[in-house]
């Protein structure tokens, strides 16, 4: 029972953040892309490209910076083509993603083969961005909390940067308001002079930028390599984080943290687990965690009306 | 009516469901001269339109036909042009590249396509079932594990006379795949839950847990030197092969394909001939009009799902008793992800979807063929089924593109009067 | 033409022509507004008049013609250029996000801040003066959601003040007002004329051109069918302007003895809206067959959650509804229709037809279980065509064949796929609901004669109009729902427009008649 | 518009260039053809795919082989693919990894012309005799690296300062959990307990070869609980594992092939099984004539699994666990112990 509940401590808490910070960032992302209208599914795809390119460019340039800017960039151009398809093609939005999401399998796996020779696994990148963690003095001997959020990686700042400018983004600027009214009500927008496709590429094109950043933190934050498959649905867990977080950036983030905590609980569980349990029993923990968050909150909580919804303006009738 | 105008088109119809089942079942099976009897039957169907509806109407509905393959035509081809860009720029040859492409795909390795193909048309189906309703079944994956747990465990255990041996697997193995998307089918009617989010995650739960089912009926683990598999299943619980009765057809072609055209087929009926069908179709189209008229939205939900569960399990079962005989443990097929490819493709007709899967299971064998021979990635197989599901898809694109080029005419054209 | 001469023109209209694909929507329109005038342009459904207001408001852009502001040639690419010239348009479908605030909805696009932020609190400050000045009171930090009607319309015009509007577009802004709101509108938009604000009012309605308009443009399919101003012209000019013919409407209602007792009662109905509250309440009324319940109301005063809780698809609260002397209060949707109730929906694109399905598949919708339109399992696709192709001929239905997607035809023919399919199985009770909503009058009058021969027939219709013509036209008896409640009920002919138009508004019974 | 579609062929052009590499040669002159079908791990997996081309290479130089690779998506492409190299006209088809068995036997015995190699794929009796299978004794080289861990985490944890800790706490990674997996993670529990009855070991399932981010994750897990050395049998999701001692600054041990490289202050050695020289040796064969059926088990009496050499870490390894690590080698080719293979026969 002691070493049961040792294993509630403080590296349960960092392993936590560990996990969710990618399903953070793509959830956040998703959270104002939904908000401007458009529905993406296609998170798991624009991370992959950003993880790939994250790596790529750090062995090109040698510094991880700018893989990460790649990376982030990558996300985003990618998910342009997801803004092109929904936004001025009218393409449902379902399909597109998924779409997107074959389409990226096989664009890395060809350029992977075209850089490294072959797929699966790239080489070492030399030096990832783990390297550049930093803890903020001061802050980061508050006990408990101080390690673990003012003693991090740069991609982890990153993402605690972003929530604060989400919710600024949504809260309190112009661009959030035209973002908020694109996705509940398009033409009300339109009519008063603010171009919805606009703000609806604007959406796309940010929440491609976080998935990047997510990619770009699971190649060269957290690993040193690009595999293919190393986003391993993190991205669906991402769009479920999105909506038990209630379409707010906010929430998002703390559906991801605890996605990430049931995934960092799970691996503690196996390692305390005395008995003969498969340890199947544990991996499907957090799936099943999900279901029953996206079953037991998507009531409490409102998608935003015209999530999802095609928007013409000159209609033939 | 008088008897010889009723008479004639009825023998025509025979002759051509004749023509077309045995040019199918050659073609499929590498008798590339099959394709003349299907070729034929087409020539009869042209007739027998002629005949029953008039010239005029007859050349009408091929005009019309050809108007629907249109998209899907030009998307393949616009696609092809673009892969032919990409591999110039990347430094193949497109012409060679191309060439083992299709000569791996649809001569040389044409029984790995068929293979390929049948499950797709399954997933495909289930998929398709899903969209019709207006759901979006992504977690086909999860079904065609419970469906291939199922038919593992019984093709282990079952041991009656062959061909109802078969049947009853079918039966009992696909039910086992429609419950589990119960499930899911239950939670968007009763909370609203996404069925994207919901069917997904079903899915990996599926595939976690089949290690634990493998464990259980493989051999013991203890001596085994090889991958967890299962045992084999009962040899009378195989599938029959194609060369059982054309011995020139490959070894390892089963009939499960023949099993998939039938479904593919029986869904067709049942979703435009039927008064089930209808309904799910009107839920899809507009729900609100169907409740309106008393539709049960939820029932037909619920009752889309199972069948797209079914679908899915089928495509197990097949796969279990013809291809594999047992289940591995590292089983990541893909049929789920691919099975939504085929469906948009083939824009969720059942029919479609049997040319759509032919056509991926096609591009993947000769992918293969192709990279072995030419050293050309595979990988640019699957960038090109990306674009030409888009291209394909994005039917906009073509409305688009075409008032451009009116506008634009229609400027210069008004240049010029100027 | 020198009509008001002393004023200044600020807005021309030049020779505008638009082509929609399939229609031409305005041919050849000029039209002048002067400063500080009220204009009205008065026109059926579907005359042109929104599309005019939107190709100036610049959502649309017009194939050909011109616009001048103060003599000066403008473009308006967007609704951005048009507002930052001047103009200001309240929609006849209100342009606010419900999930924001009244304060946001009104700054949209033209936030005051800083650097990209949002000052919420020189926002509310702008705001709460302008409402002041113009005494359009609200509260600004309310949700839209949580807003009236009316207070919504209010808000739409203080958006447009917001954004300096010296020309201001209505359109049909009394659709959804009770009379009162229509008055305190009215207020409202003299005083704006009095600070030097044009208006422009569309509308189909005639008294409110009289009452409120200098000046009044009639326009009829997409043309200019004449111009005037209000004070000299009487309503039956401008009515024969607008339809091109002498009389408005003309139905030959052969007046007909109710013999049989009711087919179909309710006995005291309360049902609960969507936002949790009984929007139908206590509610009874009869219906015999022979004859035409009218039910004449304002819009939102519970006529939709009626004929939902009729249908079978909202749930009752308490009450019971009586057919054919059952209490059918738990039967479904199904139930009902087997039973020979009709419903002609009021959204016919949403609840009466699946468009992409074709004419035959929807002129079998809610039968499609049953012989003869099918078997055990199959549907007979024969019969259901030769059964389409036979009503395409008794409706006369334009379309291509009856192998047609149903949003290929337009609103008047999918308004008769749906009569078609509801009159075909013989009712014994029909629920019809704003049957000619947005069509043409030729529409209207068809789907009319084609209501009362369904009268003659012996069906028991009951009738939910907004329209109180259609209401007069048509119905036996007339009750007015008011707030959920019938609040008073009237023999055909033994009223007038302007008695119903009293109780619609919620006037109490005078005890002295 | 026109210029905009320019500057998109002028990038596209820019691009191409910069991409453009030449195809690769087709049959060029002479040798027989030696090819290889990966599994869906694929080259690049710096795990028994990559070894078994490096003995291809070998091969190529040693003995004038044309080298053919083709890699599978999926594992309805291992038939094909196999099928496809025979009929192609190689003499040997090498089909690597576990998963495929079934496929490389029923090949086997339809293309009965042409000889086949499975590396970590057994035979049984009946099997068509042109075809090998070629095994490893997994569970020995895991259990070297048992005594090497169980040593180090406790009575030489003084041996690499600031690398291990007092806990006597060491942890395994596994991918998914197939044989071959299991022999490493149970002869290493076995080596470990061996010369250290009261070491943790804790093991962590990952069900994945591919999750980098999970393997790191679990192995930080462990070395939260206090392990030091973290052995992982979980090919690219292992790699995830190695980066994570990394970071934290304990020791892990390789797997598969000398992965030093990954790491080198970090990965102490490898437990190997020398799939380059078992790959060769079965072209050779193939060349000299001398192939035979059956199964080919390279356990640590050939030489063909143990412990990779520890670089930089050498120095600071005691003579005397160099000493226990001999003697258990000695002790095994004699026969003097025997080592479990599978869970049911060891106590977690």
């Amino acid at each position: 029972m002691n070493t049961f509940l040792a294993i509630f401590n403080a590296d349960l808490l960092v392993s936590t953040i560990r996990l969710a910070t990618p399903i953070a960032l793509a959830a956040i992302g998703a959270t104002i892309c939904e908000r401007s209208g458009i529905v993406n599914i296609a998170m798991e795809g624009i991370m992959v490209v950003g993880a790939f390119m994250a790596v790529v460019f750090t062995f090109l340039s040698g510094s991880p910076w700018v893989g990460l800017v790649a990376g982030i960039l990558g996300g985003g151009i990618f998910s342009l083509i997801h803004g092109a398809a929904t936004i001025s093609l009218h393409m449902d939005h379902t399909v597109s993603g998924a779409v997107l999401n074959i389409l990226a399998l096989g664009v890395t796996r060809y350029l992977m083969i075209l850089f490294y020779g072959h797929p699966g696994t790239t080489d070492s990148i030399p030096i990832s961005l783990k390297a550049y963690q930093f803890a903020i003095p001061g802050l980061s001997r508050i006990p408990l909390l101080g390690p673990l959020l003012f003693n991090q990686t740069p991609i982890v700042y990153l993402s605690f940067l972003i929530l604060i400018a989400a919710t600024i983004l949504m809260g309190k600027t112009k661009t959030g308001l035209h973002i908020r009214a694109a996705g509940e009500h398009p033409l009300a927008l339109e009519t008063i002079g603010v171009s919805v496709y606009k703000i609806r590429y604007l959406g796309v094109f940010i929440s491609g930028l976080l998935s990047g950043a997510a990619g770009a933190y699971l190649s060269i934050e957290n690993a040193v390599s690009f595999s293919e498959g190393m986003t391993s649905g993190k991205g669906f867990i991402a769009l479920a984080a999105m909506i038990s977080g209630g379409w707010s950036p906010i929430g998002a983030y703390l559906a991801a943290l605890f996605f990430g905590f049931a995934d960092a609980l799970q691996i503690r569980f196996q390692i305390m687990s005395r008995v003969r349990i498969p340890a199947e029993i544990f991996i499907i923990f957090p799936y099943v965690l999900c279901i029953i968050a996206v079953a037991g909150l998507v009531r409490r909580s409102r998608a935003p009306k015209a999530d999802g919804k095609d928007f013409m303006i000159e209609k033939s009738e | 009516m008088n008897n010889s105008k009723k008479f004639l088109p009825g023998l025509f119809l025979v002759l051509i469901i004749v023509f077309l089942i045995l040019g199918a079942i050659l073609y499929l099976a590498a008798y590339f001269w099959g394709f003349f009897l299907i070729l034929l039957a087409g020539i009869l169907y042209f007739i027998r339109q002629v005949i029953t509806l008039g010239p005029a109407e007859a050349k009408l509905n091929v005009k019309l036909m050809g108007k629907k393959l249109m998209v899907p035509v030009v998307g393949i081809l616009c696609s092809m042009i673009l892969a032919i860009l990409i591999m110039i720029i990347t430094g193949y040859d497109p012409l060679t590249v191309l060439k083992s492409l299709f000569y791996g795909g649809f001569i040389r390795n044409w029984h790995v396509s068929v293979l390929n193909a049948t499950p797709l048309i399954f997933t495909g189906l289930s998929i398709a079932i899903g969209f019709k309703a207006g759901l979006f079944n992504i977690g086909a994956e999860g079904q065609y594990y419970i469906g291939t747990m199922a038919a593992t465990y019984l093709g282990l255990k079952l041991g009656l006379p062959p061909f109802l041996s078969i049947v009853l697997i079918y039966l009992i193995s696909a039910s086992a795949a429609a419950a589990y998307n119960i499930f899911p089918a239950v939670l968007k009617v009763k909370t609203g839950a996404h069925e994207v989010i919901t069917t997904m995650m079903f899915a990996h739960i599926a595939r976690y847990l089949s290690p634990i089912f493998v464990l259980a009926n493989g051999g013991d683990p203890a001596t085994s030197t090889h991958v967890y598999v299962t045992d084999e299943i009962i040899r009378t619980n195989f599938l029959p092969y194609f060369s059982s009765f054309l011995p020139e057809a490959n070894y390892r072609l089963h009939i499960g394909i023949l099993i998939a055209l039938i479904t593919a087929v029986a869904i067709n009926f049942f979703l435009n001939r039927s008064k089930y069908g209808y309904e799910i179709r009107a839920v899809g189209a507009n729900a609100d009009a169907a409740r309106a008229q008393g539709i049960s939205v939820g029932r037909n939900i619920i009752l889309a799902l199972v069948m797209g569960g079914f679908l899915a399990g089928m495509a197990g079962v097949t796969e279990t008793l013809g291809l594999n005989h047992k289940m591995f443990q590292n089983l990541d097929a893909g049929y789920g992800f691919n099975g939504i490819s085929v469906a948009l493709l083939a824009g969720n007709h059942p029919i479609g979807i049997i040319f759509t899967s032919l056509l991926w299971g096609a591009l993947d064998a000769g992918g293969q063929y192709m990279s072995r021979t030419t050293g050309v990635p595979g990988a640019i197989v699957e960038i090109i089924k990306g674009m030409i599901l888009f291209l394909i898809v994005a039917k906009y694109i073509y409305s688009w593109a075409g008032n451009r080029l009116v506008s634009r005419r229609k400027a210069r054209a008004e240049e010029g009067l100027a | 033409m020198a009509l008001t001469g002393e004023k200044q023109i600020c807005l021309e209209m030049l020779s505008i022509v638009k082509q929609f694909p399939k229609v031409l929507a305005n041919n050849n329109i000029n039209i002048k507004l002067y400063t500080g005038e009220i204009l009205a342009l008065l026109g059926e459904n579907g005359a042109g008049k929104s599309t005019l207001m939107n190709i100036l408001y610049g959502l649309y852009k017009p194939t050909s013609g011109e616009i001048l502001l103060n003599g000066q040639a403008v473009t308006f690419a967007s609704p951005r250029d048009a507002i930052r010239h001047g103009l200001g348009m309240v929609h006849q479908h209100f342009m606010l996000v419900e999930t924001l605030t009244v304060t946001e909805n009104i700054i949209l696009g033209v936030e005051p801040g800083r650097g990209g932020f949002v000052d919420y609190k020189a926002a509310r400050e702008e705001v709460r003066a302008l409402s002041e000045r113009y005494h359009l009171h609200v509260d600004l930090d309310e949700k839209i959601e949580n807003l009236s009607v009316g207070l919504q319309q209010r808000v739409e015009i203080l958006k447009a003040l917001y954004r300096k509007a010296k020309i201001l577009i209505l359109d049909e802004p009394t659709a959804v007002l009770t009379p009162q709101e229509v008055d305190e509108l009215f207020v409202v938009i003299r005083k704006l004329v009095e600070t030097g604000v044009s208006i422009i009012i569309i509308t189909h309605k005639l008294e409110e051109v009289k009452a409120i308009s200098d000046r009044v443009y009639i326009l009829r399919r997409g043309e200019i069918t004449g111009v005037h101003r209000t004070a000299e012209a009487t309503k039956a000019q401008l009515a024969n302007y607008m339809v091109g013919r002498d009389v408005v409407l003309t139905v030959n209602k052969v007046p007909k003895e109710v013999t049989k007792p009711p087919v179909f009662t309710i006995n005291n109905l309360t049902v609960i809206g969507d936002n949790k509250i009984p929007v139908v309440k206590n509610l009874s009324l009869a219906a015999a067959p022979g004859e035409i319940v009218g039910i004449a109301g304002v819009d939102g005063n519970g006529q939709a959650e009626l004929a939902e809780a009729i249908r079978g698809l909202r749930r009752i609260e308490s009450g019971s509804l009586l057919y054919k002397d059952k209490i059918i209060n738990g039967d479904s949707t199904q139930f009902r229709i087997r039973k020979k109730m009709g419903y002609v929906p009021a959204d016919r694109r949403r609840f009466g037809l699946v468009l992409p399905m074709t004419i035959s598949e929807n002129m079998a919708l809610g039968h499609h279980l049953d012989k003869p339109n099918a078997g055990w399992f199959n549907l007979c696709r024969d019969y259901m065509q030769s059964n389409a192709k036979k009503l395409v001929t008794d409706f006369d239905i334009r379309t291509p064949g009856v192998g047609v997607p149903a949003e290929q035809l337009s609103g008047g023919n999918q308004q008769k796929v749906i009569l078609a399919r509801e009159f075909s199985w013989t009712p014994e009770f029909l629920l019809v609901s704003q049957p000619t909503r947005g069509l043409d009058v030729g529409a209207i009058e068809y789907i009319h004669t084609q209501i009362l021969r369904m009268r003659d027939n012996d069906v028991a219709i009951l009738l939910i109009s907004l329209e109180l013509e259609e209401i007069f036209s048509l119905s036996d008896r007339i009750l007015i729902i008011y707030e959920g409640q019938i609040i008073k009920e009237f023999q055909a002919g033994g009223t007038n427009e302007k008695e119903v138009g009293f109780y619609m508004t919620g006037g109490k019974e005078r005890s002295h008649e | 518009m026109k210029k905009v579609l320019l500057v998109v062929l002028m990038v596209c052009l820019v691009a191409g260039i910069a991409f453009a590499r030449p195809g690769r040669e087709g049959a060029s002159t002479g040798g027989a053809v030696m090819a290889m079908a990966t599994d869906v791990g694929g080259l690049g997996d710096k795990s028994f795919n990559d070894g078994a081309y490096q003995g291809l290479l070998l091969a190529r130089d040693r003995l004038g082989a044309q080298v053919v690779v083709v890699e599978s998506k999926q594992q309805t492409d291992y038939i094909p693919n196999l099928t496809g190299l025979a009929e192609d006209g190689a003499r040997l088809v090498v089909a690597v990894g576990f998963l495929m068995e079934e496929a490389v036997k029923e090949t086997a015995t339809h293309n009965p012309d042409t000889y086949f190699a499975g590396i970590d794929i057994g035979t049984n009796p009946g099997d068509p005799s042109n075809f090998q299978g070629v095994l490893f004794n997994e569970h020995e080289c895991g259990y070297l690296a048992g005594v090497l861990a169980g040593l180090l985490t406790q009575q030489y944890a003084s041996a690499i300062p600031g690398k291990l800790n007092s806990q006597n706490t060491i942890g395994v990674v596994l991918g998914m959990l197939v044989p071959a997996v299991e022999r490493y993670e149970v002869g290493f529990i076995a080596g470990a307990r061996s010369v250290n009855p009261t070491v943790n070991v804790i093991s962590v399932t990952t069900d994945s070869f591919t999750d980098q981010a999970r393997g790191k994750e679990a192995a930080l897990a462990m070395i939260d609980q206090g392990a030091d050395i973290v052995f992982h049998a979980a090919g690219q999701t292992g790699l995830g594992s190695i980066n994570a001692c990394d970071e934290r600054g304990v020791l892990a041990i390789g797997v598969d092939i000398d992965q030093n490289a990954v790491a080198p202050n970090t990965v102490v050695t490898s437990a190997m099984k020398d799939i380059v020289q078992a790959t060769y040796l079965v072209a050779e064969s193939v060349a000299n004539g001398t192939f035979a059926g059956g199964t080919q088990v390279y356990g640590i009496d050939r030489d063909a699994v143990g412990l990779a050499p520890f670089h930089g870490f050498d120095s600071q390894i005691p003579q005397a666990v160099k000493d226990r690590i001999a003697a258990a080698i000695a002790d095994m080719k004699a026969g003097r112990i025997r080592i479990p293979t599978s869970r049911a026969e060891i106590n977690r």
